[in-house]
């Protein structure tokens, strides 16, 4: 089953005609996935790696029935591109865009809530269901079909720990890069609901980072309501405070937010956390 | 990014936010001058951006032409937490009747914009948070309608009985929502918040952070950055666009990805090292990246060892392997380097840096533990 | 049974100590309607007419279970005394304050679309369920216990019509002002859906005037949907255009809204109109 | 409240839409001076705020300097629809590749603000909108987010084919909203948008109307009012709180309430009357309101009958008795009145009345046509 992108994902890039949007649809298409679009506002007409090109979303998901669209343009113009994703009727968005201003998330946040659609990210590094579909910039080749699920909160850090799942035997069934900043449009939570009824998904990897409190109101979530096996990752065990280190969200203020914090909340609510990525691939090996 | 308290009063001003009467100086001299200006007693007040500047002596009331000397060039001369103190503010002495707190930031749960007040002022809200949680009083603002007047009102209540003086306190409140969503705040902060004898509504003190992901459509907010007061290393880096924190340990660090390099980081302390660095050479990483990040990993005397963990997915180990040639060739690198390179051309990675002198390690954890070694 | 206000009605006043909020509240209370709490922010505390004065709609709605708010306060601060009493969980606000700037109105429309809260005006003299409830500045003894529902975009005039209606010897269910702004919380349609489910309610009277489009929608939507006899009297014929005739809604744009308009419509879709008030109510009395 | 081309071509300017290159002017003199600033041709447009200034022949291009001053003076002199020609505005004759239209309104069925464009400029919109509805392209903006930038393209791309300008015109869309919301405008129109020759987009005339309801936030638009070319008794009851327009009829007619008000006017007309004007003395009325309201009434000397028709509710008619009272002493009424007074205090009225010399109605029917009785 897997969950958010299968073979019934009908993508559309937004910023295809761009450098990332551009190679990163010719490794879409490579993977397998459905690539059905691309959207350019004023290109409209060309084809990038045999895919139309229109100019706008809307036209788009009426020529080619689009469902997912996958966001690749510069950040000033990537709130634009989400709103404009919304309203063409789209139902999944991965945004790979970062730099997106926060006060924008928490009004996409709010526009979003009564619209039939999921926003993945900002800064997120996308969304893979191996042997199906793969929407974002992840490696396809890390990657092996199988019963784990990876939610993530960064980008390369997520390859390590999927590449030492595999390279333990096991597979995943999918993985999330659920974005680095502070507002994101899916979360821990929203992707543990639907990993609980999703018959592919067998346990459950969370990589989290210092920063906000997403990682601990998620240990109390999956102790009250999540009954897979569900391991842990923090990164940012040395990270001084008040320092942002890299993802906008990555910041501890003052003495909350930190990794220790998590992992003690990770730990009282019954997740094994691993010391280091190889460490968190063997406790999953160990359990399933 | 930051400010300083006396920018954020002039932005305060700039949104009619009642500040009391004060002048920023540089020397005891305009120390001297603005106390005359202004009037005894004076409060004197250093201007750095890090928390406990009153414990650490920072700030201090001066009721004496001799007081406002001494206090001056002795807050002029010392250092909090490690960062000299190049200013000071000289302000009026207010009367406080009362002082609570105002702040707003973006929660990151609940995903809105929230208000926060508390009837003690000064505070460290967070402090607050966690112990008394019950004594903070929040009104969530409609992310798309805004703060609407009745939860500021309800601020006001909340904080004050006179209803006078509530209404002002609304009306702040709100001047301070529109400052922090028109500026792209990430805080904004009234801490105390103070009535004084009058009746009225001051803020004694302002703290303003911002989104750095905002901060590229307010250039006159950019040209507040205290660069004096920022670490050389990471305004070089935040210039080339690379992501860089210094550390204390001795163990460089060059990591893609945010994520990694911070797990990088634990590792090497994990496995008994200390790492020098945060740094994040971002995604398609060019040769002139990795250039660019060894330069400034360098100026860090302490590095005793260059550890690199790449895992290629747009960034391409080839560009890598490039850069670091580069980089022995034109920084003279004595530091033995530590590689660990793997996805996208590793292969090729392999082939040119095979006669680099490199020390190379298949995994994260062998990265960790050679450059460990090298150290003994 | 009568739509919008009855005996369950529990009233707050907003603006109760002002002039005409206290003057009204006077009049509601003796006209038997349940008014059980007051708000001027500022004024918590005290008393009028018996009513205790909270400082806020939230707190009154706390201490007295309120479901229905009229507001008195002067147009500058009506906007947010809507999204109070909004916010304070208020199913029923009848806007007695007139003046609020139309864009104020498009973001409260869109505020209030998924909240379970029904807005009638601004700009409405009020709703009144003889003998039930009377929540608004009409004058009571004008009305009668009876079976015609009247929805009006004005003041006076209703009075006159209900008035004449009366005198013929009917009565009303309930009676509406909805208010005399372009862009108001309630329309016609919306009371024609309540009155079609009472059944109390045995014929409606619209009275409608220049300016906009809503009596002709009202109009084809009660050829197509509403089964109770509907008469109709359309005020301005002979206002010239492009002169706003007092209520700002009432203005002919060009040639369209015009009461000539209108009328033909309401013809078309079998609606009786009459020429005169007096004429309105002999026919419902002829009718029914 | 309407305003001038030229004072909406300011507005326009402010917020960065082009206009083309003009002046206002007063007099022939100015008209000639401003034209060899600009150049020849030149365009000199009637500054009047009514619609069908073309056909009236208020708009003239002018290739010499003779026809300037032959059309400045004929314009300069002329009534359009009732309206004296104060004030010209000349411009320099764009070259014009296409025209078209864009305009934005709040829609009453749909509660939102609109943004509605045609391929077609110079158009009467809602002339189209009756007749050829499917040449309209109308996005809505989120009332809440505001006109999103997508949308804008919207209008951008079915306007124009070339992508350049299809995003020029795009930018002046959000412009145009930004306005249209900033400054509560009811109606804000670009009729025609033109590209001139080089593929510039230039407002060529302007035309923004304020919802009255927003004015008092906006000093300086209500500081545009043009006194000059408005009814002063239209004015004068804008000041004094009444709402009054003049008509043509005889029979003046005091009424509070708007909706009562117009089927007042209605009745008379009903009955084979003329109805001079529409007045409303407005809710909560004191005795001086009615002295104000004969006041504006008499000052058009069309009015042979007074007919006050009063439906008591917060309006008592014992005020409105007495009003009449004074006025009747203090203005020397000559006209007769005829009284319909019902509701609340009715009794008093009729007591303060009896010796008046008034003539009573029981219905508005009997008003109407007891007044229409009084001229023959």
């Amino acid at each position: 089953m897997s969950i958010l992108v299968n073979n019934d994902t009908k993508l559309v890039v937004q910023g295809i005609t761009g450098r990332d949007g551009s190679f990163h649809t010719r490794q879409m298409l490579n993977y397998g996935t459905k690539v059905v679009a691309g959207v350019t506002p004023g290109k409209g007409g060309i084809d990038i790696e045999g895919i139309p090109v229109f100019n706008t979303v809307a036209e788009a998901v009426e020529k080619t029935n689009a469902n997912t669209s996958v966001i690749f343009v510069p950040s000033k113009f990537a709130v634009s591109a989400i709103y404009e994703a919304i309203d063409a009727g789209i139902t999944l968005i991965v945004c790979i865009s970062e730099g997106i201003p926060t006060i924008e998330m928490v009004k996409i946040t709010a526009y979003l809530k009564h619209k039939d659609c999921r926003l993945v990210g900002p800064n997120s590094p996308g969304v893979v269901s191996p042997g199906q579909a793969k929407v974002g910039i992840l490696p396809g080749h890390i990657f092996k079909k199988g019963a784990v699920g990876v939610i993530s909160r960064s980008g390369t850090l997520t390859y390590e720990i999927v590449d030492h799942i595999t390279k333990v035997g096991l597979g995943q069934s999918t993985c999330i890069g659920i974005g680095g900043d502070p507002i994101i449009g899916t979360k821990f939570i929203d992707c543990l609901e639907l990993f609980a009824n999703d018959n592919d998904t067998e346990a459950v990897v969370i990589v989290g980072e210092i920063g906000g409190r997403d990682e601990q109101d998620t240990a109390y979530y999956i102790k009250e309501n999540f009954k897979k096996p569900v391991f842990g990752f923090v990164a940012g065990k040395t990270a001084p405070p008040d320092k942002r280190m890299g993802h906008a969200g990555a910041i501890i203020s003052g003495t909350s937010g930190t990794a220790a914090e998590k992992v003690k909340i990770f730990k009282e609510c019954s997740i094994k956390v691993g010391d280091t990525p190889a460490e968190v691939a063997d406790l999953v090996k160990r359990a399933v | 990014m930051k400010i300083h308290e006396y920018q954020a009063k002039d932005i305060f001003k700039k949104y009619s936010i009642s500040i009391p009467n004060e002048t920023v100086c540089r020397t005891v001299d305009e120390v001297v001058a603005a106390s005359q200006e202004i009037g005894l007693p004076c409060v004197i007040k250093a201007q750095v951006m890090v928390g406990g500047r009153g414990k650490a002596g920072g700030i201090k009331i001066a009721k004496t032409d001799v007081e406002i000397k001494d206090y001056a060039a002795a807050i002029l001369g010392m250092e909090i937490k490690g960062i000299p103190v190049r200013k000071v503010l000289v302000s009026e002495a207010v009367a406080i009747a009362s002082e609570s707190y105002l702040g707003i930031i973006n929660d990151r749960t609940e995903k809105k914009t929230v208000v926060m007040a508390c009837k003690e002022g000064g505070v460290e809200i967070e402090e607050v948070a966690r112990q008394k949680p019950e004594a903070i009083y929040k009104v969530y603002a409609d992310p798309l309608v805004g703060l609407l007047d009745h939860k500021a009102r309800e601020i006001g209540l909340f904080l004050y009985e006179n209803p006078k003086v509530a209404f002002e306190c609304a009306a702040i409140t709100l001047k301070l929502y529109k400052l922090f969503i028109e500026l792209d705040s990430s805080l904004a902060e009234i801490n105390p918040l103070v009535v004084d004898k009058s009746g009225r509504l001051i803020a004694l003190d302002a703290k303003i952070n911002f989104d750095d992901n905002g901060l590229y459509r307010h250039p006159d907010i950019e040209a507040m950055r205290d660069r004096e007061s920022q670490d050389e290393n990471e305004l070089l880096a935040r210039e080339r666009d690379l992501s860089y924190v210094r550390l204390t340990g001795n163990i460089g660090c060059v990591v893609n990805g945010a994520g990694l390099a911070m797990a990088t980081m634990d590792l090497v302390k994990h496995f008994g090292g200390e790492p020098a660095n945060f740094l994040d050479i971002g995604g398609s990483s060019s040769p002139e990246k990795v250039m660019n990040a060894l330069e400034i990993l360098l100026k860090d005397k302490n590095v005793k060892v260059i550890f690199f963990n790449i895992f290629g997915g747009i960034t391409r180990c080839d560009d890598v392997a490039h850069g670091i040639l580069q980089a022995k060739k034109s920084l003279n690198i004595k530091q033995p380097i530590v590689a660990r390179l793997t996805g996208t051309n590793e292969d090729k990675a392999m082939e040119i840096l095979k006669e680099a002198g490199l020390i190379f390690a298949a995994t994260m954890d062998d990265g960790a533990k050679k450059a460990i070694e090298l150290l003994q």
